[in-house]
């Protein structure tokens, strides 16, 4: 399985994603793209950006583990993971997810996966910037 | 004993820094260590903190060193 | 909801498919696309080409009504639907659907929904192609 | 009367031909058009097949018109 994991302040273009994964036995890709909505925050204003930050080097490490674990029970032929660092703007992508594998249901199967397990355990926390307030987003156990 | 502490998210609200030093009593561990922090510093109670080093989540019972370099995270929040 | 349905020989450009998905609102863009493998055909040759044809007029018809019944139950704010008429290299995509919802959950959702009623409904036949032979491809019932 | 029909996929093998014209008797099925293919061309027998007319799939008992145009469509095979 070919594995691409990095988190930076610069986006990841689509076609350095499509390179890496397509294959002559890949038939589906799925790629997912989380984005900055502009949800309202407590005190009425609209969210503007979003602001990320990491403990790189464990990114890597749990992300690299997140992989191993996902290729027990899902069979994929390669994976690229990008996460944004910084200001991200409403309507920005702040997350890749592409997978490549034989059939669709087995692509679809490993995104699911990926994410739901990406969300509870990769050291990235994100705070909610408006014009006038920003506020950590904590997520309730 | 001294030890590095350095904070992400909403924790750097509440330590009023990225970066800290704590002297902390020899033998401190891990769980210690948030007993420590939610003493000191105004973070709810119930707020779950993983404390990292070494790129390695710690256990609770985990002992700390002097010198070392700790990371503390509240839950996490990407994508 | 937004709608795009098209069938070409053309193929889709990312940069067009992102542009109709994203909004302020749209926190999950998900994306899929069909690519052509190399599958082995019954005489032992490699697939090189799949050759698409389709009745374009209930394409558009059927493609419509699916994604009617897909609003009825997924909760999505854009689909963009793309697939190649005539041949298709291997490594090359023939099919893209896109999905933009506000959680990445109806996105997905909506995506595995449409596909798997895409397979069963809409009137595309492919044939595969190898240096020597072609022959139709005939799902089971 | 005739019928004007046009052929996809593996039924334009059948037929030799994207587009035939078939001379049918008055008053015949949707159902019996299936027949009718099923007898006078190599069709697998459990090969489904819907017959389209208007942009529209026939039922089973629709009765085709003279100067009808029908699609032939086997099982359906895109993406």
């Amino acid at each position: 399985m070919k594995v691409h994991i990095s988190i930076s302040e610069a986006p990841a273009s689509y076609n350095e994603i499509m390179d890496f994964l397509k294959s002559d036995h890949a038939g589906a890709i799925a790629l997912f793209e989380g984005v900055v909505r502009s949800d309202v925050l407590d005190n009425g204003e609209s969210v503007t950006h979003l602001f990320y930050e990491a403990h790189v080097p464990m990114v890597h490490a749990e992300t690299s583990l997140l992989v191993e674990q996902m290729r027990q029970h899902c069979d994929v032929y390669a994976i690229f993971f990008h996460h944004l660092l910084g200001n991200v703007a409403v309507g920005q992508t702040s997350i890749w997810l592409g997978i490549a594998a034989q059939h669709r249901k087995e692509a679809f199967e490993a995104q699911t996966w990926f994410l739901n397990q990406f969300k509870q355990r990769v050291p990235i926390w994100k705070k909610e910037l408006g014009d006038q307030t920003q506020q950590w987003v904590v997520p309730h156990e | 004993m001294v030890v590095h502490v350095q904070a992400f998210g909403i924790l750097k609200d509440f330590l009023g820094s990225s970066e800290v030093q704590w002297n902390l009593s020899d033998g401190i561990t891990a769980e210690g260590v948030r007993a420590f922090l939610k003493k000191n510093y105004p973070v709810h109670p119930g707020l779950p903190i993983a404390i990292v080093r070494d790129n390695r989540y710690l256990a609770d019972d985990e002992i700390i060193q002097d010198q070392d370099h700790l990371f503390l995270m509240p839950p996490v929040s990407g994508g």
